[in-house]
């Protein structure tokens, strides 16, 4: 089981992130709250345009205009990252909060050596090394993640899209950060690609001791992954569990909606699919945005957004069906 | 969505008081005034010479320059139209039928490409003395398809792998059909955005020509007033309101054609606009 | 290495195309013109009385490129003279040969471009760089877009006009024309050389400044659109430097294109201000045509016209040969 | 013995490239499959990137002919088929794709798609008849029809779009559907809606498909037969559920034990390997596809591509494995899909 120390390495209060369009703003992160703790995979999960790659971008604070973080605290340690110079942004940035980004088949500079990707991070961060100390630990990092020494000297273009997520891998463990952020991490891998890239990354996580946090929209792999799980539908949380009480005994409709629709390999069943349409983060419906597709609403859910509450030990849900259970 | 784009408003609007000036400044010139001597020669601006003075032939500049600003884009539309027209034509035919007539094509879009036009021109018209107005057009544009060809295969080539292609074959449409109604529709305004290009660039060859003593030697563009100008020393004698006047309009003029393609380039180009 | 040699000849091959089809209009197109135009030169020629040796000249010309043969002959032999680098006479100056004019032209038009090319594109793609990378940033740098759109859109004869009005004409700080005094002796001298680009400084102004602005537009969008790019996100989150991410990762990626657009530049350098020369009375190529055409020298403009048609064929060429080592995207697999 | 619907009889695709020197790539090898006029059947064609199924999809549906080999309508080879005959098969054989917008003329209102059928195929006379048989379609595949026509694709959801794809085809009335990749871009809650009017239209209006995918879970859910692709050679085929319950070709059993079950108590087992040249060059053998990445090779693997054995009732491998257990069936009645 998971998170084994009670101690959280990132907190996140009440974010908030609007993009800013002529059309009026996309509310795409509506008063995120969650915490991370030490050396736990933690999982954020959702349809696409739900708002988790967003949230994470906001955790690096890399969002670009017309985005902006309109509120919210997002501690690493103590320490607000919405509130540091920019110098003090950039020196922390990789050393104690790296990425693994989403489609890593465009992330890494075309035009660059492996090699020197991987440096750059450690001679920016810690100054540079003598020559053989800066190959030797290169060499290690991407031993670490199963590639042969030679990709050293390649270019992105030479290797295979399963070859470039495990290099971001290794770039993103390089300076031993205390999170990593990994963005849909296999979206475009064959499915025995990404088992393999999925274990490079559990071992490492693993061996190093980092947290991580996994942006993803597969629940299998979420399943596979994580040690506790934050449901996101339509820029918010809409429930928080360990990964097996989110799959045994998921409380909010979505959840349970959402997992019951993922196919099974083991048995046969009626296919499951979620009535209605996603809704528009330009537009969202008032009230919890789930309550037009679910079966479940009743009059409250269509005026009141619920708030996010714990409902039994570090279980926590959004929805009025329990949030009147506590009142 | 023209009317958003302040580029392409501020583009159209120079453009079109200046054609609008052009032509109600030629409907209100009486005939006798436009011929050699109808004024006193070189007087500045002002009262005599008139609002742009007179030129060493006693013509009024401000009566040449409306003309040769209507003759100038009179030039360049033919040419456009032409360049635009046979490329479009060359290139749909490389794309769409692709193998052998593609790989032909190409080289010569890729040969046409490669030579600056200008050389072929003025080879032609250097050739054929005295060319009359219409021919330098004709002949610009007939060198002008190597660019628009090769953009339009491109485009074609895309489109053609696009799904929706597949799927028209799938409803029974036969090429022809899957050409006009599925094809063109997507090219028309992206033609439209390549014939400025073309323009422009018809323009300013013939600026180029007529500064090369090829131009329409009885006709006035304001590459052959520039060309006068220049041949009577001009400059030298200070005549500055001679030859400074085509040398704006002309400015104005490729400004305001450029303004209206990068407009146009907004508007039509996905990326630009914010994503909703 | 299969791919890249596939590649090379399907490069070759269009480089022969494109000398084969070029000197083949060159070839046509006199041919074309309604009625005799060879003719048509030699009678204006006797008409001006200019030339000396009218007879003599016509009886060297058909001899050597066979005018009295059928069309398919004319057109073998003038291949075979074209390949001995035999362009002909000139008409104008008989018997000067068109190779020589054009020797004694060619220095000063390749001099004037490559120098202002080189010159136009290190200011303009760095400014562009600066200026696309934290362009919203500040109004100073904003400011210099449109006055770049305004030079761009300038043709580079009209620059040249203006330049010699204020330049040479309002305030005499430059000559007028000529490439350098005629009380001059051409020698590797300072005064001389002082002098050359006392000269030289205004048709090199005015070329520099109308392609600065190209250059600079061009930069500035290919870093724009750059600036999205997920690798560029990435080194921000990697907390590089900002001026480390501009240039090692923006600008680097941005150079290709940029270095492909210098290439095809320089490979027009010969053809590439013909009519600025003009203005400036500048003895390069472009006088050169100007004159021909002014004296009806025909067999001068069609040299030129080769000699400017095969430098850039051959610019291209070279290019397309070298493009494929320069970026390692295409190293391995050659583009289509 | 009737005729099929549809067959494909050992079809060969072979691509090359270059014109100094030919790259070749096999796309397809040796592939046969059979779709009975009755009863319907969901055939589902699954394989990774490269497997070769997208190629069988177009070869199908006649964007590309076989290099070798022969796909047969009613017993006919496309090929050959007269105009009249090549009509009728636009009619009875219909696709829908992969990405739910790129099918769509941006130019156009989604209606485009549904009148230029109705036109080409006379399905209707008149713009009411053409309207009512429009909103009938949309109606079996679940969709307001006020709210979809006169709508622009980039207005509408990706399952809306894909869903309107599915009545265009709908409106044909076809015998055969061939998705490719009808839900790799929809998300999960979306999914399923599509799949199950596949199912719908399979029961109440008899119409088969030939499901091409990369997801086994889907495809266990709803297909009656499945082939399972590899370097453009078949791996497996026969019975969905006895192949993903019991794999038994061991690239079929990798694909099986990979797919990452959306339980946290059912993890993984065991760790696997790539071969290094598996990711970065092609390999290619004369025998066995899989030989290379293979945990059980043999000699023979390398020698010559295995026929398919037969490993249980309606499923097949092929697999020198199980070349003791049967004898080689390459006419084996299980090898070519249909039940009967």
């Amino acid at each position: 089981m998971g998170a084994l120390a009670a101690e959280p390495v990132l907190t996140v209060r009440d974010l908030v992130v609007h993009y800013h369009t002529p059309r009026g703003p996309i509310k795409a992160v509506e008063h995120v709250s969650f915490d991370v703790y030490k050396g736990e995979r933690f999982g954020l999960v959702g349809e696409s345009g739900c708002g988790k790659s967003t949230t994470a971008m906001a955790l690096l604070r890399l969002i670009k205009p017309p985005g902006r973080i309109e509120t919210g605290e997002v501690r690493l340690e103590g320490r607000d990252l919405l509130t540091l110079k920019p110098d003090e942004l950039r020196t922390l940035r990789w050393r104690d909060l790296s990425l693994i980004p989403q489609g890593a088949m465009n992330s890494l500079n075309p035009v660059m050596r492996i090699r020197e990707q991987i440096e750059d991070v450690i001679i920016c961060h810690e100054g540079r090394p003598s020559p053989a100390e800066l190959a030797e630990r290169v060499h290690k990092l991407l031993n670490m993640v199963g590639l042969p020494r030679r990709v050293t000297t390649m270019y992105p273009h030479e290797l295979s899209g399963g070859m470039k997520q495990r290099v971001c891998i290794a770039m993103a463990i390089a300076l031993n950060p205390k999170l990593v952020i990994a963005d849909e991490l296999t979206s475009a891998l064959d499915v025995v690609v990404q088992r393999v890239v999925i274990q490079t990354l559990m071992e490492v996580q693993e061996r190093l001791g980092t947290s991580l946090i996994v942006i993803g929209h597969d629940m299998g792999l979420q399943a596979q992954l994580v040690d506790r799980l934050a449901v996101m539908y339509a820029g918010r949380i809409a429930e928080i569990a360990d990964a097996i009480t989110i799959f045994e005994q998921p409380l909010h409709p979505y959840t349970r909606l959402l997992i019951a629709s993922v196919p099974s390999t083991k048995e046969k069943k009626p296919l499951q699919a979620i009535p209605g349409l996603p809704p528009t983060l330009l537009n969202p419906p008032p009230g919890c945005a789930f309550h037009p597709r679910c079966p479940a609403a009743f009059e409250r859910c269509a005026v009141e957004v619920p708030r996010l509450q714990e409902v039994a030990p570090k279980h926590q849900v959004a929805c009025h069906l329990f949030s009147e259970r506590i009142s | 969505m023209i009317t958003h784009n302040k580029k392409l408003l501020i583009g159209l609007s120079i453009l079109l008081l200046m054609v609008i000036v052009s032509i109600i400044g030629v409907l209100l010139t009486p005939p006798e005034l436009r011929r050699t001597g109808s004024f006193l020669p070189r007087l500045p601006p002002g009262e005599e010479g008139g609002l742009l003075g007179t030129d060493a032939l006693g013509r009024s500049v401000a009566i040449q320059i409306v003309e040769a600003i209507l003759k100038s884009l009179l030039v360049g539309l033919i040419a456009a139209a032409l360049g635009t027209f046979l490329g479009a034509l060359i290139g749909f035919s490389a794309g769409y039928f692709g193998k052998l007539i593609d790989a032909v094509l190409r080289v010569f879009i890729d040969v046409f490409l490669a030579v600056p036009s200008l050389l072929f021109l003025i080879l032609i018209a250097s050739l054929m003395r005295g060319v009359a107005l219409p021919a330098v057009a004709l002949i610009i544009g007939a060198f002008a398809w190597a660019s628009p060809a090769r953009q339009v295969r491109g485009q074609v080539l895309s489109l053609k792998e696009r799904a929706f292609v597949q799927l028209s074959r799938l409803s029974g449409m036969s090429g022809l059909e899957i050409i006009f109604r599925e094809l063109m529709p997507n090219m028309f305004q992206w033609l439209g955005a390549n014939f400025v290009n073309a323009f422009i660039a018809a323009i300013l060859a013939e600026a180029g020509l007529s500064l090369l003593g090829l131009g329409p030697q009885n006709d006035i563009t304001l590459g052959m007033m520039i060309y006068w100008a220049l041949g009577y020393g001009a400059i030298l004698q200070n005549l500055w309101w001679w030859w400074m006047a085509p040398v704006f309009a002309l400015i104005a003029l490729f400004l305001s054609l450029y303004l209206i393609h990068l407009g146009l380039d907004e508007v039509m180009n996905p990326r630009l606009v914010v994503r909703a | 290495m299969a791919a890249y040699l596939k590649y090379l000849a399907e490069r070759f091959a269009l480089f022969i195309a494109t000398i084969v089809i070029s000197v083949t209009v060159v070839f046509i197109v006199p041919r074309l013109v309604p009625g005799d135009p060879l003719g048509a030169v030699f009678l204006s020629l006797a008409q001006m009385g200019g030339s000396m040796n009218a007879t003599e000249l016509v009886a060297e010309y058909t001899r050597r490129f066979g005018l009295d043969k059928s069309l398919w002959e004319q057109y073998i032999s003038f291949l075979a003279q074209l390949l001995q680098g035999n362009l002909g006479y000139s008409i104008a100056s008989f018997p000067s040969e068109v190779a020589d004019l054009l020797r004694n032209s060619l220095p000063w038009t390749i001099g004037l471009l490559t120098v202002t090319t080189l010159l136009s594109w290190v200011i303009g793609s760095l400014a562009g760089a600066v200026v696309g990378w934290r362009g919203s940033g500040s109004r100073f740098l904003q400011a210099l877009v449109p006055l770049a759109l305004i030079l761009y859109a300038t043709p580079y004869y009209i620059l040249a006009l203006l330049l010699i009005f204020l330049f040479a004409f309002h305030w005499p700080i430059f000559p007028l024309s000529g490439n350098y005094s005629v009380t001059m002796t051409p020698a590797l001298t300072l005064p001389f050389i002082a002098d050359v680009l006392h000269h030289a400084f205004l048709p090199a102004l005015s070329i520099v400044l109308v392609s600065l602005g190209w250059w600079f537009l061009s930069m500035r969008s290919l870093i724009g659109a750059l600036k999205g790019e997920d690798y560029i996100l990435l080194a921000e989150a990697k907390g590089l430097p900002e001026r480390r991410i501009l240039w090692r990762y923006a600008f680097r990626n941005a150079l290709l294109p940029q270095a492909t657009g210098l290439a095809l530049s320089l490979g027009h350098v010969v053809g590439g201000a013909l009519i600025t020369e003009v203005i400036f009375g500048y003895p390069g190529l472009g006088w050169l045509i100007y004159n021909s055409i002014k004296g009806l020298d025909y067999p001068v403009i069609q040299g030129s016209v080769l000699l400017i048609i095969l430098s850039v064929a051959v610019a291209n060429f070279i290019i397309d040969i070298a493009y494929p080592l320069i970026d390692p995207r295409i190293r391995q697999a050659a583009p289509d | 013995m009737t005729t099929s619907l549809l067959e494909v009889r050992g079809a060969t695709k072979i691509f090359a490239r270059g014109l100094v020197r030919k790259q070749i790539t096999v796309a397809l090898r040796e592939f046969s499959l059979a779709i009975p006029h009755e009863p319907p059947v969901i055939a589902t064609i699954a394989g990774e990137s490269g497997s070769g199924k997208t190629t069988l999809a177009r070869l199908v549906l006649g964007f590309l002919s076989p290099t070798s080999g022969q796909i047969l309508y009613k017993g006919k080879e496309l090929t050959s088929l007269s105009r009249s005959e090549w009509f009728d098969y636009r009619r009875e054989v219909q696709a829908i794709f992969q990405d739910p917008y790129e099918v769509y003329n941006p130019f156009y209102r989604v209606d485009h798609v549904l009148q230029v059928v109705i036109e080409k195929f006379r399905l209707a006379q008149g713009r009411q008849a053409s309207r009512a048989l429009m909103e009938e379609s949309l109606q079996v595949v679940g969709l307001r029809p006020g709210e979809i026509l006169g709508k622009y694709p980039h207005q509408l959801s990706g399952g809306q779009r894909q869903r309107i794809m599915l009545a265009r085809a709908f409106l044909l009335k076809p015998r055969l559907i061939v998705a490719d990749e009808p839900v790799s871009m929809l998300d999960a809650s979306l999914r399923a809606m599509v799949l199950d009017i596949m199912l719908k239209l399979k029961r109440d209006f008899g119409i088969s498909f030939l499901y091409i995918t990369h997801d086994l879970s889907t495809a266990y859910q709803i297909s009656d037969t499945l082939c399972i692709l590899y370097r453009g050679a078949v791996a497996e085929i026969g019975r969905a559920g006895a192949i993903i319950e019991t794999p038994k070709h061991p690239y079929t059993q990798l694909l099986v034990e990979s797919i990452p079950v959306p339980h946290p108590r059912l993890k993984w087992r065991g760790l696997i390997e790539l071969p290094p040249e598996q990711e970065i060059g092609t390999v290619s053998t004369s025998g066995c596809a899989f030989a290379d990445r293979c945990p059980h090779v043999m000699a023979v693997c390398r020698a010559s591509p295995p026929p398919l054995f037969a490993v249980g009732e309606d499923q097949s491998a092929a697999c020198y494995l199980y070349a003791s257990a049967a004898t080689a069936a390459e006419t084996a009645t299980g090898a070519r899909g249909g039940p009967h």
